[in-house]
């Protein structure tokens, strides 16, 4: 008697088995109201202060709410006007003037002009600024190379910077460059916030903590007004509940689809956007110590590590195989003609025999749960670890929760581990190779080298390539860098990611930036 | 009892005293930093020592601890630097929310459970205490989040019943039915486990009290039976059944992390985890120092109801 | 132990948890002989095949691995972490909960205040600390998993601890010579083990779900390698595409914790000494009444009658004859005494007149009772609850356990009152001083809203006849009211009792087993010995000239006041258990005047009048 | 020659400082009571519940610290360091004969236990010492593997006696050993009890509520009263001619065969608060003979009689 009740309990969890897997794809009933576009966030934001944040769920916000004074123009990573107008740069590279936009006023009626601009970086750069207190402004080095800001009247600013700087203006392009209504944070100090000013298409509304920020259309808006009455970003940490909000209508749209969920949207009622993006998925391997400090044992890494099954297994098509160090989406610095490693089990074996490395090495591999741009680390780094085993390794994962991964990973692998997962989004070619890949950016010398590469030539390509003007000659750098830096294979280039988003059959006019910034400003909603 | 609720109420000051310490240990034990959490993947050892500096961390542990207790004692809990925002608004905030759900699961599983325990105890091996007995060992032996998960991908996604996550609707809600409907879900995932273990208990209770000889007096005196049940026994058994509520109530608090991250409710649960993992030290002290007085009130309160309930404790 | 297997297995859905968690055990050992696919070997492009595929039972997870490999390599380490985690936790929480509750006071204060500290501490945040300040891994999940439970042990063990602590054994152990540490090890665990292995076995269930909550918040174990909880965690991002990845491990908990839970129940019930007596089961509102015979032919021969009344225990397949064929009766105004020792079924006899034996285990097995010639054994319950309390009412002998703790005394008056009259509060207060005033409760007003704790013994026992006289009864029924007393306040309650006697015109049934308190009181007696009248008469008549041997000597053992120092008569043996009765006659064993005769077939109460002995051998002509 | 000496015995249970104002005085459970017993002698002791004799007797044999006064056995006086030492010279029988041995240990290990800590002996001479123990009260030895729930309310008291005596004490204080007992049963043990003293010469503290079995084991008799001495006098003597009011409602109150019922002749049944204990003579308030000066003073223990002491104002005469 008791075992029927059992098999009863198994039939209850066969028929929701089946209601979850038969009855999913009918068309979302209209819960959401037209013109009101709910977006599914990844978390809750931080801050809505431009200047405070670091992570593109929050950017996904402010960007709608605020503008810089250039932008990347729409589909690409290139700059454009945006709060400036026009601008001019010295022949030395090292005075930007900037022509502002006439008759922008904040959403709180504070008037737009060149000291509002001078406003917003000294607030960041100066700390005797009576409202640097309002930060901390952990992106403000994206600036550190103001030496000055000067207002030259009403609607000119100049920046003098301490010497040549080439991804000034794709650093004012990205958020932190975002201009804030000086007015408001006078007003509000420290909780500017949760009280945002900016001059966007949208008008910030209301935060209902770890429930919603609602923004609305700007009707006072210089440029063309918001397709959407509104747009709500409701944060929902749990990827699994994202999808179901998504399934049961309570959400128009969602970023950041889990890559295993993406086969329940591919019916009529959803439309899943797709974008190619600067991103880069990677392996730091030690190269001060243990068998990395072998190049040869480096690049068999990178051939026994089968990405194709990564990248359309583990991530079901939500990234596409990595070359070198510097992502296709920098289309004018990316060197096409780079191919990545093959999957080559046996290429690899040699190479390990070649370097005398014994079956059943033990390698310490990093991993972490979660983070900005890991995608899935740990099915990732499992599917890894299944790799170098099969070519003679003996990996032990370590698992860490992301800021205590970050606390043992960026202070330097010595002594602890011989391989970490790591992914950047960055919004220059500059970024991720000087910060990371340089001699002098070892973690002792205050730099992001936690694998301890060193290549003297990498390291004078990329300073020049850093202090040069001229785009095609810091393309020409950056190339002959990738060459090298594919061959010395410091990292196993992994994987570039598609970021994607989902959408009901009710938002029109949708797509998804190269910068992984989510433009809300022309998108309809039903 | 004036008296009695007093000298309780100060006796939870050590108690509370000793929280503090505890977080305060703890947090120095986690490896990771709050400047590391706000830089991000930027943060390398100069800048995390800088913001470190900035915000007052690099002060002797000690003194952090005296410089805290000194300001929570003002009425100020410091500023969240994750959130960047005060730590009382933010967790009053939070708080709200998971009170209406801890709440409502701690009503649901007290009077299911106890009802429960008591009609299953009223008929023991009959029928209903079978159904009962074997539904309540179904209920503790399922992990609650997996419950959640099951019940969401049913009653929301497949049946649409009800909404999925949330406390509120996001457009036109904010009434009551409203929260209703958003409540039914995570409050009855949160309430299983609990209502599993009340009811057990409640009937275990009551079998005891039942061959007390005071019930045999009340029978004897012609109480009819369902008073005998309801009255007497039920109130005797509460004496047992009360203290381990107060025990449940920590329990259904922390069982709304889980349920609070599956149905994305926007309590304090998740936010106090959310707290740890980005140490923020201020947030997750702040918050620990209030869930806990709250549960300390509550177990006051239990104590108190005790001793109205039980005229024997001295008070 | 193969006692405590057999209780086990009688319980069936024990049987079925510990079936099901044995097979599941079994498996799990042998898993690693079993043909099974490495649980660790990845093969992505086969990821999330459909239970029953080719060479995947259960299908394959994310990254093409075979589930029911990962399964039960999983089960495996959920179960050693579980049980690890419970056996640590067990260890040290008992150990604390055992000092505390040993030495008491300040220790006892000092550590049971840092349990409270860790209890208020919202649990899955202290073990999220724990793992976060340790790392993550399963062995650190089992410590953080261990330590939060370690309080529910300390508080669980302490409460325990407490109660033994104060009882007699362990002074006496004291007194033996042991010290603490021996006291500690040698006295008080073998007492609180059966409790800690209760207590682990309902809680190797709670302790697997809270570490696979754990893992599902990613602090488990560590990859390749999966327990059941991060096997869930890892499934969940595909719970709506590929459910079966999340519902294999799911089911799988649910299946482990049921089990367990079942055994778990199935082992405290085993361990319970109280289940072996039945003593866990709740009496019905009525004794169970199961009439083997024919019903006694009515025969009235005063107010109340009992006709051969039998009543009987059923503990598991022993039967216990508690009552073996009473006839007894008692009339308007007279006191009749019923006299034993413990045993002789005195007080089951009082009982089984209005249903008050707990069934289970007590049935009654045959004859009436008649209340004015109407049956009350087989009545329907409402017709007998009518008459309980407004006919025939009891006073019950220790007034501390039969009054409610809880109400206050005047509630209980009044109460008694309202179940048999419509009476407006006011007035049934009013008659509640009255009954007060009647037993001669000084101060009646003011105790109206005493509790019982609050009055001394014998007042007490005044509120439990004034509740008896609450509804004017024509029976009274006593059962030992004076024996929990001091003797000056027994003095004053048997005198309460008679002036009521007479002044009310009430029949009284009195239980004792103390000979001047019958001689004082009762008009009539019977003597009872093994669950049968072995004399009956009036009172100074037996007393004087006890016709059974076993009457002769009771009464010869009782020392009397003002004799001075002596030996006392006494009477070898003890007196049988009603399980497992000699034939013939009951005392025969202890008397020395038994024959053989004595040990053969029936004998019957026989005599003349009121007078009647159950011997052949009678010290004297009846 | 004295095997046992109080002088000035008193216990005082502290109640625990309140939040408020100062500390209350606590209840005297046991007052200020100095008495001897020879060696070999029974004393009984009586009185009702609350009276305090279960506390005198838990402090006789180091269950429970004094708050003044000491006690001294066999002519040396005992302090409280060594437990042991306790057990050697005094040995206490309980009430619940069942309660007071371990229900998860067997017999044997019960019996060991004292001849193991107290003596030290060996196997052997533990296994000797218990069979003569045994057979001296009547238990057969196959009860020694036995666990205490196996056995009658009589056979456990006859185990705690056995107890007892293996740690040969000088004394043996007997706390309401038969009151669990029915009549048949209770005559035995008390005659086992005699049989006893006189083989190993043995000197009883035998406290009990019932007057009539204190007084057919007693050489002397004290009575006692919400925690004082209020009579003590030879056995025979003290119920058939007491001194003390008090006395003499007890001796009045036992039921006996014989006498009419009648509720003995006194005011009030309670007992005084014990947290607000009347001046004067606790037993005034119950006592008809009770004059102002009961209401006032205490009256000392005073000779009234041969060898019968009561503490009363106006004792009765002769």
């Amino acid at each position: 008697m008791k075992s029927l009740d059992l098999t009863r309990r198994a039939l209850i969890f066969a028929a929701i088995t089946s209601l979850s897997l038969g009855g999913g794809d009918r068309p979302a009933a209209a819960q959401t109201p037209p013109g009101v576009l709910i977006v599914g966030q990844i978390a809750e934001p931080k801050s809505l202060d431009p200047a405070a944040v670091t992570a593109v769920n929050d950017f996904r916000i402010l960007v709608n709410v605020y503008e810089g004074l250039v932008r990347y123009e729409p589909g690409t990573l290139e700059v454009a006007p945006a709060l400036a107008t026009d601008w001019a740069i010295s022949e030395e590279g090292t005075e930007y003037t900037f022509t502002l936009r006439e008759g922008v006023t904040f959403h709180d009626g504070t008037p737009f002009n060149a000291e509002t601009v001078k406003f917003n970086f000294d607030r960041m750069l100066n700390e005797d600024h009576p409202y640097h207190d309002t930060g901390p402004f952990p992106l403000a080095f994206f600036f550190s190379a103001i030496a000055k800001t000067e207002v030259l009247d009403e609607l000119t600013v100049k920046f003098t910077l301490n010497a040549p700087y080439a991804p000034f203006l794709s650093n004012l392009a990205y958020p932190t460059g975002l201009m804030v209504s000086p007015a408001a944070v006078e007003q509000h100090g420290a909780d500017f916030g949760r009280n945002p000013a900016g001059t966007g298409p949208f008008t910030f509304v209301e935060w209902r903590s770890n429930e919603a920020v609602v923004i609305e259309k700007n009707p006072d808006y210089w440029g063309d007004p918001a397709g959407t009455e509104a747009v709500v970003f409701r944060p929902i940490t749990d990827a699994n509940t994202r999808v179901a909000e998504m399934l049961a209508g309570g959400i128009d749209m969602m970023v950041e689809v889990p890559p295993t969920a993406l086969s329940r949207f591919q019916g009529d009622a959803f439309k899943v956007v797709e974008q190619a993006g600067p991103h880069l998925w990677f392996l730091i391997l030690n190269a001060k110590e243990g068998p990395f400090a072998d190049k040869r044992v480096r690049q068999a890494a990178n051939y026994a590590i089968n990405k194709r099954a990564l990248v359309d297994d583990v991530l079901e098509g939500t990234a596409e195989i990595a070359a070198g160090p510097t992502p296709p989406a920098f289309a004018w610095a990316h060197n096409e003609t780079l191919a990545p490693y093959p999957y080559d089990p046996e290429r690899a074996r040699a190479l390990l025999d070649e370097a005398g490395i014994e079956e059943g090495t033990e390698l310490t591999f990093y991993v972490t749960e979660g983070g900005s741009g890991m995608l899935d680390p740990i099915p990732m780094g499992t599917a890894i670890q299944a790799d170098l085993n099969a070519v003679g390794f003996d990996v032990k994962i370590e698992t860490y929760e992301w800021n205590t991964f970050l606390g043992e990973v960026n202070p330097g692998l010595e002594g602890k581990a011989d391989m970490a997962e790591m992914a950047w989004m960055t919004n220059d070619p500059d970024t991720l190779p000087y910060l990371a890949l340089r001699t002098e950016a070892w973690p002792s010398e205050g730099g992001f080298n936690s694998g301890y590469y060193s290549n003297e030539e990498v390291d004078r390509l990329l300073e020049e390539a850093r202090v040069a003007t001229d785009q095609e000659e810091r393309a020409r750098l950056y190339k002959r860098m990738q060459e090298i830096v594919q061959e010395d294979a410091p990292w196993v280039f992994v994987a570039n990611w598609k970021q994607n988003a989902v959408t009901s059959d009710r938002v029109e006019n949708f797509s998804l930036e190269p910068s992984f910034l989510l433009q809300l400003e022309g998108v309809v909603k039903n | 009892m004036g008296g009695y609720i007093l000298k309780r109420l100060l006796s939870a000051i050590p108690v509370l005293l000793g929280i503090t310490i505890i977080v305060f240990a703890i947090m120095a034990m986690i490896p990771g930093d709050p400047a590391t959490a706000i830089l991000g993947s930027y943060a390398t050892p100069d800048n995390v020592e800088k913001l470190n500096r900035d915000l007052g961390l690099d002060k002797p542990l000690l003194q952090r601890y005296f410089i805290w207790l000194g300001n929570m004692l003002q009425g100020d809990f410091g500023r969240s630097f994750s959130l960047n925002r005060p730590v009382l608004d933010e967790v009053v905030e939070r708080f709200n929310a998971t009170l209406v759900l801890a709440g409502t699961g701690f009503v649901l599983c007290s009077v299911l459970g106890i009802l429960a325990g008591v009609v299953s105890a009223a008929r023991q091996y009959g029928v209903a205490d079978k159904i009962i007995t074997f539904t309540v060992l179904i209920g503790i032996s399922i992990p609650s989040f997996f419950l959640g998960m099951m019940i969401i991908l049913l009653f929301a996604v497949n049946l649409r019943w009800l909404p999925v996550s949330g406390m509120y609707a996001i457009y036109g809600g904010g009434d009551l039915p409203d929260l209703l409907k958003h409540l039914v879900m995570p409050a009855t995932a949160l309430a299983v486990v609990a209502t599993g273990v009340i009811a057990r208990l409640s009937r275990s209770a009551m079998l005891e009290v039942l061959r007390q000889d005071f019930i045999r007096t009340a029978r004897a005196k012609g109480v009819p039976e369902r008073r005998v049940i309801m009255g007497h026994a039920l109130r005797a058994a509460m004496v047992s059944i009360l203290p381990v509520l107060g025990i449940q109530a920590g329990f259904v608090l922390s069982g709304a992390v889980y349920i609070e991250m599956v149905f994305q409710w926007p309590g304090v649960g998740r936010m106090l985890v959310d707290a740890i993992l980005k140490r923020d030290i201020l947030l997750l002290q702040g918050g620990v120092v209030l869930v806990a007085a709250c549960y300390v009130l509550f177990n006051i309160a239990v104590d108190v109801a005790q001793a109205l309930l039980d005229p024997r404790i001295k008070t | 132990m193969g006692h405590f297997l057999k209780l086990l297995f009688r319980n069936r859905l024990a049987a079925l948890g510990a079936t099901v968690l044995s097979a599941l055990l079994i498996v799990v050992l042998i898993t690693p002989l079993l043909p099974l696919p490495d649980p660790n070997a990845t093969a992505t492009a086969e990821r999330f095949a459909r239970p029953f595929t080719e060479g995947h039972i259960l299908g394959t997870d994310h990254l093409g691995r075979d589930l029911l490999s990962r399964l039960l390599h999983g089960t495996r380490l959920s179960l050693a972490v579980g049980i690890a985690a419970a056996l640590i936790a067990a260890i040290i929480g008992s150990t604390i909960g055992l000092v505390a509750g040993y030495f008491g006071g300040r220790i006892d204060n000092v550590i049971m205040r840092g349990i409270d500290m860790l209890m208020a501490f919202p649990y899955i945040l202290l073990a999220l600390a724990i793992v976060a300040a340790l790392g993550p891994g399963l062995m650190n999940a089992l410590i953080a998993v261990a330590a939060v439970n370690i309080p529910f042990f300390a508080r669980n063990i302490r409460g325990i601890t407490v109660g033994l602590a104060g009882r007699e054994f362990i002074d006496a152990a004291r007194l033996s010579g042991l010290g603490h540490t021996r006291i500690l090890v040698g006295e008080l665990l073998p007492n609180v083990l059966p409790t800690i292995v209760i207590a682990m076995s309902t809680t190797v269930g709670w302790m697997i779900l809270e570490t696979a909550g754990l893992s599902f918040l990613g602090l488990g174990s560590q990859p390749p390698v999966a327990d059941l909880g991060s096997m869930l965690g890892e499934a969940r991002a595909a719970l709506i595409t590929a459910p079966h990845t999340s519902v294999v491990p799911g089911v799988m908990i649910f299946l482990i914790v049921m089990s367990i839970n079942l055994l778990g129940d199935g082992v405290r019930d085993a361990l319970d000494p109280r289940l072996k007596s039945g003593a866990l089961s709740r009496p019905r509102a009525v004794t169970l009444v199961d009439r083997k015979g024919p019903v006694p032919a009515a025969e009235q021969r005063g107010l109340l009658d009992l006709d051969a009344l039998e009543t009987q225990f059923h503990v598991g397949k022993r039967v216990y004859r508690a009552v073996g064929g009473v006839s007894l009766y008692v009339k308007s105004g007279e006191c009749v005494g019923v006299i034993g020792e413990s045993g002789s079924g005195k007080s089951v006899t009082a009982l089984s007149v209005m249903g008050l034996v707990p069934s289970p285990p007590g049935v009654i097995t045959g004859g009436a009772v008649r209340y004015e010639g109407e049956d009350l054994l087989g009545a329907r319950y409402e017709t007998l609850r009518r008459r309980r309390g407004e006919n025939v009412a009891y006073i019950f002998q220790d007034p501390l356990a039969t009054l409610h703790p809880l109400y206050k005394i005047g509630d209980q008056l009044i109460e008694a009152i309202r179940v048999h009259h419509d009476t407006p509060p006011k007035e049934a207060r009013a008659k509640a001083l009255d009954l007060l005033r009647a037993v001669r409760i000084p101060n009646a007003e003011s105790r109206l809203d005493n509790y019982p704790h609050e009055m001394s013994g014998g007042m007490r026992q005044r509120v439990g006849i004034a509740m008896a006289m609450a509804n004017d009864p024509d029976v009274i029924i006593a059962d030992e009211p004076t024996t929990a007393l001091d003797v000056t306040v027994q003095a004053q309650i048997l005198a309460l009792l008679d002036d009521l006697r007479r002044e009310r015109g009430l029949a009284i049934i009195f239980i004792t087993h103390d000979f001047g308190v019958v001689a004082q009181l009762c008009d009539r007696v019977a003597v009872m010995y093994a669950g049968r009248i072995v004399e009956e008469g009036p009172t100074m008549q037996v007393l004087d000239a006890p016709a059974h041997p076993y009457t002769k000597r009771l009464i010869a053992c009782v020392p009397e006041l003002g004799s001075g120092k002596r030996k006392l008569a006494s009477i070898p043996g003890l007196p049988p258990v009603v399980d497992n009765l000699p034939e013939g006659c009951a005392f025969a064993p202890r008397c020395d005047k038994a024959r053989d005769d004595c040990r053969r077939g029936a004998i019957l109460l026989a005599g003349r009048g009121l007078r009647a002995v159950r011997c052949i051998h009678p010290e004297e002509a009846v | 020659m004295q095997a046992l000496k109080v002088t000035d015995l008193s216990k005082t249970f502290d109640l625990g400082k309140p939040l408020f104002g100062t500390a209350r005085p606590g209840v005297r459970a046991v007052r200020p009571m100095s008495f001897s017993v020879a060696r070999g002698e029974t004393l009984g002791i009586v009185g009702e519940s609350g009276c305090g004799k279960s506390t005198l007797a838990r402090m006789l044999v180091g269950l429970m610290a004094p708050s003044t006064g000491h006690i001294e056995i066999a002519g040396k006086a005992l302090d409280n360091a060594d437990p042991a030492a306790f057990g050697r010279l005094i040995q206490y029988v309980f009430q619940d004969p069942i309660s007071s041995l371990n229900p998860r240990k067997t017999v044997r290990q019960i019996m060991e236990t004292p001849l193991k800590r107290l003596y030290g002996m060996n196997q052997a001479e533990r296994n000797k010492r218990i069979a003569e123990i045994f057979d001296s009260v009547n238990l057969r030895e196959e009860f020694l593997g036995r666990y205490p729930h196996e056995f009658s309310g009589g056979q456990a008291q006859r185990i705690g006696i056995a107890r007892a005596l293996a740690a040969a004490p000088e004394i043996m204080v007997l706390d309401e050993p038969v009151s669990a007992l029915d009549v048949s049963v209770q005559a035995q043990v008390l005659n086992l009890l005699a049989d006893l003293r006189r083989d190993f010469g043995l000197t009883y503290l035998f406290i009990s509520h019932d007057l009539a079995v204190v007084e057919a084991v007693s050489d002397r008799v004290m009575v006692l009263y919400f925690g004082t001495v209020v009579e003590i006098g030879r056995a025979e003597q003290i119920f058939n001619a007491p001194k003390h009011p008090y006395t003499r409602l007890l001796a009045d109150s036992a039921p006996v065969v014989g006498r009419p019922l009648a509720a003995p002749e006194q005011v009030d049944s309670e007992l005084p608060d014990p947290l607000n204990p009347p001046p004067g003579c606790a037993f005034a308030r119950r006592c008809s003979r009770a004059t102002a000066i009961c209401r006032d003073q205490e009256p000392p223990l005073t000779e009234k009689g041969k060898d019968q002491f009561a503490a009363c104002h106006h004792p009765i005469a002769d």
